[in-house]
């Protein structure tokens, strides 16, 4: 049961963190607080993805002499680029929260549909 | 021996971690955010060891480096409000703070 | 087994500091909150053995988004999230809830945390770990991989950085001016001396370490994206430092978005070369006497680069941000 | 064996400081005395045990790196603390002088 356990630990503290960053984006207005959330979100996907990789007594992916078993190296590159990708979006995101603010003077989701209502 | 070490500095990233979350200043966070990445560095560190991946020392030094950008930009942002004027801000509004 | 305990007790951290996030609504509060997550998310990474990986999260969580999350917050005005009373949080809750449980019900089936056995093991992997030694020539198989067998991928990822940059371009780039910033004062920087003495002493070292990243990432954790981004910190902090002015003065926009296509440009022109060299597209072995030494060469070039048009992007969208809205 | 026992008391000397640091962080009433028992006691932790882990590694390029993150963290931490005590100040936060009756300072 112990072992059940700490062999999915890992998982379920992703998810937790997937779900976590999920309801952020859905009941939050706050549009930065919506990008925040989707950062926690995205960090939780590396770290299943990472979880993943991992093999027991596995060493880095960097070959040295006398070791045999290494991790998985796919997953690390991926991820790897998918943080540099996912700091990219999320300064797209940012940006197009600072046109939202200089449009309608807020950046409330509420206060933006009423604006766009009674226009 | 690697454990006991790493042990202490897992509480006291956990005490850390603790004035982050009360606060009750905004400075009280940035000193814990800086402090936390100190601690972070040396834990790195130690694990390169107690694992034998001397690999792991280019991430604490890169933490080392990095964090300091970090500190800088919150407090150009505390003192300055903005990252282009040179100007006082208001700060009150930035230091009124209730976690 | 102390490593499984770190996990379990920094994995127990982030989940703490994660809910903190959610409940907090000082956004100042929130993004300090955020830099701590990042810093946990680059230890878990280390301590399952991602050395690369937790490289590239420790360059970017600890600079580069706390330094853009900032900018929008000073560039909004916006420091506090407002609570409205009228949200009704069951439903959103009960999603969360109903979704995450469907999750939980499906890693019961999951191989257990490290198996040597998981079917993510026994598929392409071996391959990789077994031949990618051998055939590139280079001891770090995540840089070979990320080069070279996966370089179309790679490729891809770099188009979407650049585009994030151009889309960040068109939406921040041009002149806006704010009604309230009418005194035209002269950028006299008031900052201590000891920040200033301090900050000359580490950027050159900075700039050092960057290049080492990005030449030694063959042999070590590091490559291209690391070092770009250890890079672009670099010249943020003198932004930070010294004034936007004196920034633009040394490395000017016009110049970064040359840089940024030039990144993008080494990367296709590589594969424009393999082809014209007889090979595919992306395919190194056709660039030197022997195939090892084409590989290593191209990947050497790739993860150039990468490197060149991380750093320009970067830079470009963390100066279009500190920019936007100066008199 | 020395050099062992040696590193051995700078490495648990580093992590007791580290721990002392964390209650700190706690113990004191406001900003200034709080980031003084976080600043002091960070950068001696850090020293020592970056220390104890040279001696543990010998002399090598390893050792070079520990120097270089010993020589930053040396830099760049008083740095962050004084300006972070700066920034306090100039955001309006006045030291507290007094000793609070029920407060939970020494």
């Amino acid at each position: 049961m112990m072992d059940f356990i700490i062999g999915h630990y890992n998982y379920w503290v992703s998810i937790f963190l997937m779900m976590v960053g999920f309801y952020a984006v859905i009941s939050r207005g706050n549009l930065v607080k919506k990008i925040i959330g989707m950062n926690v979100f995205q960090v939780s996907v590396f770290l299943l993805y990472i979880s993943i990789s991992t093999v027991e007594q596995g060493s880095a992916p960097i070959f040295t002499e006398g070791v045999e078993l290494y991790s998985n190296p796919l997953p690390h590159v991926l991820i790897l680029t998918a943080i540099v990708v996912g700091v990219a979006t999320t300064a797209l995101g940012l940006a197009l929260v600072v046109r939202i603010k200089e449009a309608y003077g807020t950046i409330e989701e509420d206060e933006i549909h009423e604006l766009d209502h009674t226009l | 021996m690697y454990t006991a070490v790493s042990l202490a500095i897992l509480v006291s990233l956990g005490l850390v971690l603790a004035r982050a979350l009360l606060g009750p200043t905004v400075y009280d966070r940035i000193a814990a955010v800086n402090m936390f990445g100190t601690k972070t560095v040396l834990l790195i560190a130690v694990l390169a060891f107690s694992s034998g991946r001397t690999d792991l020392l280019d991430i604490a030094l890169v933490y080392a480096l990095i964090n300091f950008t970090g500190v800088v930009a919150v407090m150009r942002l505390v003192t300055y409000g903005s990252f282009h004027s040179s100007r006082k801000a208001d700060t009150k509004s930035v230091t009124a703070d209730k976690g | 087994m102390i490593e499984v305990f770190i996990d379990i007790i920094l994995l127990s951290f982030i989940a703490v500091t994660a809910v903190a996030i959610l409940r907090m609504t000082n956004l100042f509060a929130i993004i300090m909150l955020f830099g701590i997550f990042s810093f946990l998310s680059a230890s878990l990474f280390a301590v399952m053995d991602a050395v690369d990986v937790a490289f590239t999260e420790a360059a970017v969580g600890a600079g580069i988004s706390t330094v853009l999350m900032l900018a929008t917050i000073a560039l909004t005005k916006t420091q506090k999230e407002k609570v409205s009373v009228s949200h009704r949080h069951w439903l959103p809750l009960s999603v969360v809830i109903v979704t995450g449980a469907v999750l939980v019900y499906g890693t019961l089936d999951l191989p257990a945390f490290g198996d040597p056995e998981a079917p993510a093991q026994t598929h392409v992997a071996p391959y990789y770990i077994d031949k990618a030694v051998e055939e590139t020539g280079l001891p770090n198989m995540v840089t070979s991989v990320l080069a070279s067998y996966r370089g179309f991928d790679t490729l891809g990822e770099v188009v979407v950085v650049f585009t994030a940059g151009v889309a960040v371009l068109l939406l921040l780039g041009g002149k806006h001016r704010i009604s309230d910033t009418g005194t035209n004062e002269i950028e006299k920087n008031e900052h201590s001396l000891i920040l200033r003495v301090v900050a000359k002493f580490l950027i050159p070292l900075i700039i050092v370490f960057a290049l080492y990243v990005q030449f030694h990432g063959d042999f070590g954790p590091g490559g291209g994206f690391q070092a770009g981004v250890i890079l672009s910190a670099a010249i943020i902090l003198y932004t930070l430092v010294f004034g936007l002015d004196a920034a633009e003065r040394v490395i000017p926009p016009s110049i970064l978005r040359i840089l940024a296509s030039l990144g993008v440009l080494i990367y296709t022109g590589v594969g424009i070369v393999t082809i014209l060299l007889g090979g595919n597209y992306l395919n190194y072995s056709v660039l030197g006497d022997s195939k090892v030494a084409g590989q290593h060469l191209g990947i050497l070039l790739v993860e150039l680069g990468v490197g060149i048009a991380v750093f320009a992007v970067l830079l470009v969208i963390f100066l279009t941000f500190a920019g936007r809205g100066r008199p | 064996m020395i050099i062992d026992i040696l590193s051995w008391i700078l490495l648990l000397g580093g992590g007791l400081l580290g721990i002392i640091g964390g209650i700190g962080m706690h113990w004191f009433p406001d900003v200034y005395s709080r980031q003084h028992a976080a600043g002091t006691t960070d950068t001696l932790c850090a020293m020592l045990i970056l220390l104890g882990l040279a001696l543990q590694a010998g002399f090598s390029l390893v050792t070079f790196k520990l120097a270089l993150i010993f020589i930053f963290l040396l830099f760049t931490n008083p740095t962050a603390s004084h300006a972070l005590a700066n920034a306090a100040m100039q955001g309006g936060l006045r030291p507290q002088l007094e000793r609070t009756a029920g407060g939970d300072n020494p």
